[in-house]
């Protein structure tokens, strides 16, 4: 991993994130009614109107606002929201913090708990855990969010008490808590994740369990469980690195609804208002945020695999 | 005496789809301490089979249905894992076809030898890091240290066949099973793992089963050697016995189809110069920025093929010469510099696009599984105004039924998918056919009839071949003239002629020197 | 000149009609309550505030002149008392001795002058401008008292005074930056403002400069924003929240039913109508319009639209919840009265419809969609489309001619009718224009003989009901929920209108960090 | 396509995702003719009906018959997913193979942006384009195949090129044949088995992302009788009547397994591996 490769990563990053406001800018050019409409609702007159545009800058062509604000970008300054008049930047901090909160916990879950699954299930093959696993991993991926968000708070939290019901509660506030308030959203959304990532470990550890040279150490008279810990595990991982980085993805957009259900102030919620309020600066900020922070996974998982697998290098 | 290694009235199979298809038939064979069997069979003859069947690494649909397999009278049937466990890698070493994917690609060297000097030798790490530098140096590792440290990718093909060949004699096994250790080498390395290989058995006095479909090979490093075929033995003898007097006719099949550079095959006289190359240059990838400029892989090669000659091009892998085959087939860019008949060829036009077709080495992968075998050979009819009722002509011409016209290539074997190839290449009616490694993959015997039909063909229609192979044995038999590749560069270009009486660089003859022959005598 | 003095009345008005609430402990100082909202306090001004979770916010760090009891009538707020002339021309208003905003500074005749000029400025896009009354002119008579000159008479100026957004706030940012109040509250409400975090959390505390001295009775009020009115729900049922300021019709029913929580509801003239463009063919004809109201069955829609908690409309929109209601026939079906009216105007084999419903709230499209079912037999076929909300307010609102709407109750007659109804109305959505409509309400709002006023709102609201510019199906009741131990909160009818000064929290509630 | 038919009834998922698509596909086919009632009639006395041997899976809000409501939506929502897949997998398809096939500097353009679209949630993209061309089942389906466009751009272009790599379309190249007959004759068609698989795979997640965006508003719009809404208004309602959920929910459920066990199927048949 050479420091032209990095800093060549770290250009597509920044490619990346340009496309994205590029992207995002131009849907909000055409998106029916803006902030002004929303901020004033009912109560819109034409002069209205054109005051609240002026104040918010929309009365500049499509051009001259994209270049405000990409130069601000530039500078760290993602602008104030046309919605609450708030300064974006710190804003989305706070809600990034809330949702990578979330997202960290779904990831870690999923590695504790669907690695293992998979492992296992490859291990026995057509036992009782495989045939348990991949039922679940087809009902897993088989429900969306919303549904199986509103069927484990009714049973988690409405009938059997154990959970509160939604909400969220800073760490900082109430520890145990904010934990007793993280249960059902990231079990939600880690649900999909698991289901997923349990599949894909347990295809690659049957397909590195054949593999030759898994063979080869079986053949040299390894006992079984030192060819797992030693020889099969590390290489079935190193697939799974990477698809775990891509589901970054689809994580930030269970975390859209998820949010939604669960009242976490994250950056999926912030998302949702700022479309449905047309505050163009949050949302540009928000998709970037999201963009970036797929971005900087997909670098990081690459990063993580070259230090993982030898045979990687990168100049 | 008891025997090593029995095999007796073995029998497996395998079940697919709800049927079980036998592979080994009732076999029998011995290995006596410190002796070499040579295991001979074609691709499908289930010598691998038995290699798994003696390691108890079945899979999972083999049927075993009677028989024994003993080491030194003791049945290995019926051992649990745990049993099998001290056997595996201790008693019984092996050593697989392709080194690359017997070494765990994440872990290094070092740790993979010296897991099994632990193991099986009970060393600590200490120890068994200092055996594992004294058996890499013994066999003739240059600095075993730097090998260790280093991940498989990182050391040649060569080298980890040394490295997994002394993991294997360093447990001081009884017996050895070689399951084709050269076949993925170049042709110099092959040779001295064999010598390698041949030394260390001397030295251990182990016993081996030595499984190859190279009966040359088998004939130089065996004392014995058994030829299996579709899962039954045909005959078994003394290594020089076998060959100079067959028994049967499968195995005399077996050693004529053997290439012999002393029997000639081609008489024709070529013609003027046809494809001329000047100083021909290819380089992969580009110029990035920073970087530093990707160095060529095939430099300056210049020589020209004449009217109806068959030019031989041998060099190892990464030598170039298939490079060399897809820029003059246009298929990677390169200094173009040309002449076809004496005129230049500026960008591939018609002409040369039907004057010179290529025949890929892998059937597999040159017919396209989704089009019919009439419609591929048509193909070149249609582009180049042939006439598409020629077709069942040109599959009599390769000899196969005409109703092959209607079947997809994963109907064919490997051989006739070659010869569909074949067809198609010579339905443009090219003045020049560049054969890519075409016989590499196939089986000696289908080797043998798929050369035959080219040169058929070459007394037929008077078509010049650009040869390339990494066979020399091969190419001495029909070659007029042999180009020796090495690094991207042309290293020499010798006639038949003087190849045979002992001329040419010192690198072709060391590649001759490496090839082993199979030296049957006077036998007609 | 005549003086209409009204005197300070108990803060805890309105008790008494609800007997079942009737207090069991004197109130007790301290504590956090969390209410929970159903959308986020985006606005934290208070002249720009639109949605009810704003206005819940800043009625708590703001005070108006005066405020709106839940029986519409109007209370002593900043102001202690007021007068007016025999023409209902001039008002004056006197302030509270000794008030101030939370940054200590004195709140004056001065400020109150300053805010009116910002609320009537179309620069401030204020919604208040167009519902405080018909206000020329503000003056200080001195530091406390107040005149207001109005450009015609008015009778219900305290009411309209109580507006959500005529809140009062420091002259000098009301002439200077109004940007400054998106941020921070200087307000002279009961609380004051600790943290602001529109889409999460806003919290207040006790502001103990408040003019009284025995209130708020609580230390902190902590504003959670739950969008999902189930997560909503399940957070008051978990003891998350200590109370649900307006509760969605489908969670009640589960809310009503679990011991240590109390539902509440009142009726309010709340209602979802179906706008139709009185200009445009083909509700330029009456009867269409009459053929439509004909079609829907009252008493179902409330079940479908409002789950049963709420009372039929009569395609008023007025109901006995306000002043001066005066009950008409009740609209009943008539499939048959409904096609012979649309025969007769011309479309005896019934006509093709789009009806704009926007998405918030949701019983917009529940209300079409089942007007689409029942009119469908009289030979209305009714395509239903549904919008985003922003969409709607761009494209629809006021311009299109066949569309859900929904409103909130307003404090007066006179205040629905001019805003939706009258010629000049500020939302003439129907462009009914009638002018004898007109004449009533200019009628009613001119005189201050209650008597009179009686008599001409009853004609208009018999002529809206006859003429049907929009058909009104049904009205809401307010829903609420709290736990047993929130003592003293009352649902006001008007919905946008909130007592937090008066709640306090009685034996069980839980302790939590302040 | 015979051939992978007998091997996709040889699996075991291949053959139950095939019965329980036959079952949605009897729906959407027949639906309509089965269903009970009317799926739009309106009963004041049978809101939130229990399931009953009247309404086998309940009433809805508006008293509405919950199964006479699946069936008729079968016919929007399955077919709108299928559509919305291949039309992402189509285009995708096409960017991918050409990318591929032109290489170089312009492969690498293509795949740099096609990361970047990437990079925006899925969800967040539909949200967007669905914000923009307004909310309703068809135009969900525009976004839903907009958003599928460039992991599916992705996943032809890595299997392009290893057929791109292949020997007959060297041959190809090495007599002449143009680009268009290469890339259309010679590489897509080979392309198209692993695209298969994956699409069949994606239709489950169509199905689910359509439901997701009639849960925020985005989607299908009342009246329709779309799983996905329908699922979205029985949450709302889920206290008072539970049971309106698992009509929809099971449907959704049952479609997207049935599509995720058939590529699982496909996959297996298409690639034969040994006996495991």
């Amino acid at each position: 991993m050479s420091l032209r490769w990095l800093l060549r990563r770290l250009g597509l990053v920044l490619y990346t994130m340009l496309v994205v406001s590029v992207i995002v800018f131009g849907i909000t050019q055409v998106l029916p009614a803006d902030a002004a409409t929303t901020l004033l609702g009912e109560n819109a007159t034409a002069e209205a109107l054109a005051a609240v545009r002026t104040r918010l800058g929309l009365d500049q062509p499509a051009a001259v606002q994209y270049w405000h604000w990409l130069s601000g970008v530039v500078t760290g300054d993602f602008g104030t929201s046309m919605r609450t008049g708030q300064p974006v930047g710190p804003v989305l901090m706070l809600a990034l913090g809330r949702s990578l909160l979330v997202a960290a916990c779904a990831l870690l879950l999923v590695v504790v708990l669907a690695v293992p699954l998979g492992v296992v299930a490859a291990l026995r093959r057509g036992g009782a855990i495989d045939l348990g696993a991949g039922l679940l991993s087809y009902v897993g991926v088989s429900l969306p969010e919303f549904v199986t968000g509103t069927l484990l708070l009714m049973l988690l939290a409405d009938w059997l008490g154990w959970l509160p019901a939604t909400g969220y509660v800073a760490l900082t506030d109430d520890p145990a808590d904010a934990v007793r308030h993280l249960v059902l959203p990231v079990l939600t959304v880690s649900l999909v994740l698991m289901a997923h990532i349990s599949r894909m470990v347990r295809s690659e550890t049957v397909d590195v369990l054949h593999s030759d040279y898994i063979r080869a150490a079986r053949l040299k008279g390894l006992p079984p469980g030192r060819i797992v810990v030693g020889h099969v595990l590390r290489n079935a991982m190193l697939p799974v690195v990477t698809v775990l980085a891509l589901d970054v993805g689809y994580l930030l957009g269970g975390i859209i609804v998820v949010e939604e259900i669960f009242a976490i102030p994250g950056i999926g919620r912030a998302v949702i208002t700022a479309i449905t309020s047309r505050d163009l600066p949050m949302l540009q900020a928000a998709a970037l945020i999201m963009a970036a922070t797929y971005a900087v996974a997909n670098l990081l998982a690459d990063m993580a695999l070259s230090v993982l697998d030898p045979r990687i290098r990168y100049d | 005496m008891t025997p090593l290694l029995a095999v007796e009235d073995y029998t497996l199979g395998y079940r697919v789809a709800g049927a079980v298809r036998p592979v080994l038939k009732r076999l029998s064979l011995a290995v006596a301490p410190g002796e070499v069997l040579g295991l001979v069979g074609e691709s499908g003859s289930g010598k691998s089979s038995l290699a798994a069947a003696i390691m108890r690494a079945l899979p999972r649909n083999a049927r075993e249905e009677g028989g024994r397999i003993a080491l030194e009278g003791q049945d290995l049937r019926g051992l649990p894992e745990r049993a099998l466990r001290p056997i595996r890698g201790r008693r019984i070493g092996m050593v697989f076809q392709d080194p690359s994917a017997a070494l765990n690609p994440t872990l290094t060297i070092g740790r993979q030898v010296r897991e099994v000097l632990r193991l099986h030798r009970g060393l600590n790490p200490a120890a068994a890091q200092a055996e594992a530098l004294d058996i890499l140096g013994h066999v003739g590792l240059r600095d075993p240290a730097a090998i260790l440290r280093r991940y498989p990718h990182q050391v040649s093909g060569g080298e980890k066949q040394r490295v997994l060949i002394a993991t294997a004699f360093a447990t001081r096994p009884e017996l050895l099973i070689l399951d084709e250790p050269t076949t993925a080498l170049d042709v110099i390395t092959g040779a001295r793992i064999l010598e390698l290989f041949a030394t260390l058995l001397r030295e251990t006095g182990a016993g081996a089963l030595y499984i190859s479909h190279d009966l040359a090979l088998v004939a130089h490093v065996s004392d014995r050697i058994a030829v299996l075929r579709s899962g039954r033995l045909v005959e078994q003898g003394a290594a020089r016995q076998i060959f100079v007097a067959p028994q049967h006719a499968y195995t005399r099949e077996l050693a004529d189809a053997v290439p012999r550079p002393e029997r000639r095959l081609t008489q024709s006289t070529p013609g003027p110069a046809l494809l001329e190359l000047d100083g021909i240059g290819v380089t992969y990838g580009r110029k990035r920025l920073f970087g530093p400029a990707p160095a060529p892989t095939v430099r300056e090669v210049s020589f020209s093929v004449r009217e109806g000659e068959i030019l031989g091009v041998v060099g190892e892998s990464g030598s170039g010469k298939s490079t060399l085959a897809r820029a003059l087939t246009g298929l990677v860019p390169h200094a173009d510099r040309l002449r076809l008949r004496g005129a230049v060829v500026g960008r591939m036009g018609r002409d040369y696009r039907r004057a010179v077709q290529v025949v890929f080495q892998h059937p597999d992968a040159s017919l396209n599984p989704r089009h019919t075998v009439g419609s591929q050979i048509a193909r070149p009819l249609r582009l180049f105004g042939g006439d598409v009722r020629e077709v069942p002509r040109l599959l009599e011409q390769v000899r196969l039924p005409a109703d092959y016209a209607r079947r997809y290539p994963h109907q064919l074997s490997g051989g006739e998918k070659q010869r569909v190839a074949i067809a198609r290449a010579f339905a443009a009616r090219p003045a020049l056919v560049i054969c890519d490694e075409i016989t590499a993959p196939l089986d000696v015997s289908v080797q043998a009839t798929v050369i035959e039909l080219l040169l058929e063909l070459h007394r037929l229609h008077g078509t010049a071949y650009l040869f390339i192979t990494h066979d020399l044995n091969l190419v001495r038999q029909i070659a007029h003239r042999i180009a020796v590749m090495q690094a991207g560069r042309l290293m020499d270009l010798q006639s038949d002629t003087a190849i045979a009486a002992g001329e040419g660089a010192p690198y072709t003859r060391a590649l001759i020197d490496a090839s082993p022959r199979l030296d049957l005598g006077d036998r007609p | 000149m005549t003086l209409h003095r009204r005197t300070l009345l108990a803060a805890t008005a309105g008790l008494a009609a609800l007997p079942h609430l009737a207090r069991a402990a004197d109130p007790v100082r301290g504590g956090t309550l969390r209410i929970s909202v159903d959308q986020a306090a985006s606005v934290l001004n208070p002249l720009l505030t639109r949605v009810i979770p704003e206005y819940l916010v800043t009625g708590m760090l703001y005070s108006g002149l005066t405020l709106l009891a839940p029986d519409m009538t109007a209370k002593p707020d900043l102001a202690q008392s007021w007068s007016h002339d025999d023409a209902l021309t001039t008002w004056t208003f006197v302030l509270r001795p000794g008030l101030t905003f939370h940054d200590g500074s004195a709140c004056t005749a001065r400020d109150v002058v300053a805010t009116f000029k910002a609320i009537l400025d179309p620069k401030t896009a204020s919604p208040a401008r167009t519902n405080v009354g018909p206000i020329d002119r503000v003056e200080a008579v001195d530091d406390q008292t107040v005149r207001f000159v109005l450009k015609g008479p008015f009778a219900d100026l305290p009411v309209a005074l109580a507006y959500t957004n005529a809140k009062i706030i420091p002259a000098a940012i009301a002439e200077g930056d109004l940007k400054q109040l998106s941020q921070k509250a200087i307000g002279t409400g009961p609380f004051k403002l600790v943290s602001f975090e529109p889409d999460r959390r806003i919290i207040v505390e006790r502001n103990p400069a408040y003019y009284d001295k025995a209130r708020p009775y609580l230390d902190r009020v902590e504003v959670l924003v739950y969008p999902d009115p189930t997560a909503e729900a399940s957070a008051l049922l978990s003891g998350d929240t200590d109370l649900i300021s307006l509760a969605s019709a489908s969670e009640f029913g589960r809310l009503a039913n679990v011991s240590g929580v109390v539902p509440l509801r009142i009726p309010s003239g709340q209602f979802l109508n179906v706008n139709m463009g009185c200009d445009v063919k083909p509700f330029s004809d009456m009867r269409v319009r009459q053929a439509l109201a004909l079609t829907v069955d009252r008493e179902a829609m409330v079940g479908f639209v409002a789950q049963g908690y709420g009372t039929p409309g009569n395609d008023s929109p007025m109901n006995s919840a306000y002043h001066f209601f005066a009950e008409q026939p009740q609209r009943k079906p008539d499939l048959a009265a409904a096609k012979k009216l649309l025969a007769e105007a011309g479309y005896p084999n019934g006509l093709d419809l789009t009806m704009i419903a926007s998405d918030v709230p949701g019983t917009r499209t529940q209300m079409a969609v089942a007007m689409r079912e029942m009119a469908k037999p009289a030979g209305f076929r009714i395509n239903v489309q549904t919008m985003p909300h922003a969409t709607y307010l761009d494209q629809v609102w006021k311009k299109g001619s066949f569309y859900v709407g929904f409103y909130n109750m307003q404090a007066t007659a006179d205040a629905i009718f001019s805003l939706l109804y009258t010629s000049d109305s500020a939302w003439n959505e129907t462009r009914w224009n009638n002018k004898e409509f007109d004449a009533l309400i200019a009628e009613g709002r001119m005189t201050g003989d209650d008597a009179k006023r009686q008599e001409a709102y009853a004609k208009a609201q018999k002529l809206i009901h006859d003429e049907v510019p929009s058909v009104i199906p049904v009205f809401f009741d307010l829903l609420a929920a709290r736990r047993a131990y929130v003592e003293g909160f009352l649902l006001n009818p008007r919905a946008a209108v909130f007592a937090f000064d008066q709640v306090w929290l009685g034996a069980g509630a839980p302790k939590r960090p302040a | 396509m015979i051939e992978t038919f007998r091997r996709l009834g040889r699996t075991p998922q291949g053959v139950l995702g095939l019965l329980l698509l036959l079952i949605v596909g009897l729906a959407c086919l027949l639906g309509p003719m089965v269903a009970p009632f009317d799926p739009e009639m309106i009963d004041f006395m049978g809101r939130y009906a229990a399931p009953s041997t009247r309404h086998w899976l309940g009433g809805d809000q508006l008293g509405r018959d919950v199964l006479s409501r699946l069936l008729w939506g079968a016919r929007t929502t399955v077919p709108l997913a299928l559509l919305a897949t291949l039309g992402g997998t189509i285009v995708g398809a096409v960017i991918g193979t050409a990318s591929a096939f032109w290489g170089g500097r312009v492969d690498e353009a293509i795949m740099r942006t096609v990361d970047a679209v990437m990079a925006i949630p899925g969800l967040l993209l539909a949200l967007l384009i669905v914000g923009t061309v307004g909310a309703g089942s068809l135009n969900a389906a525009l976004a839903v195949a907009i958003a599928f466009v460039p992991s599916m751009a992705r996943i032809t272009r890595s299997v392009a090129l290893s057929v791109r790599r292949l020997d007959y379309v060297g041959a190809a190249l090495a007599r002449g044949e143009g680009a268009g007959w290469i890339v259309l004759a010679e590489m897509l068609p080979n392309v198209v088995a692993p695209i298969v698989v994956e699409t069949t795979i994606r239709v489950a997640f169509a199905v689910m992302l359509f439901a997701t965006l009639s849960f925020l508003g985005l989607g299908a719009q009342p009246p329709a009788a779309d799983w996905g809404l329908m699922a979205a208004e029985a949450r709302r309602t889920l206290h008072q009547a539970p049971w309106t959920m698992i009509g929809p929910a099971g449907a959704i459920a049952l479609t997207a397994i049935g599509f995720n066990l058939l590529g699982d199927g496909l996959r297996d048949a298409l690639n034969p591996r040994d006996e495991r």
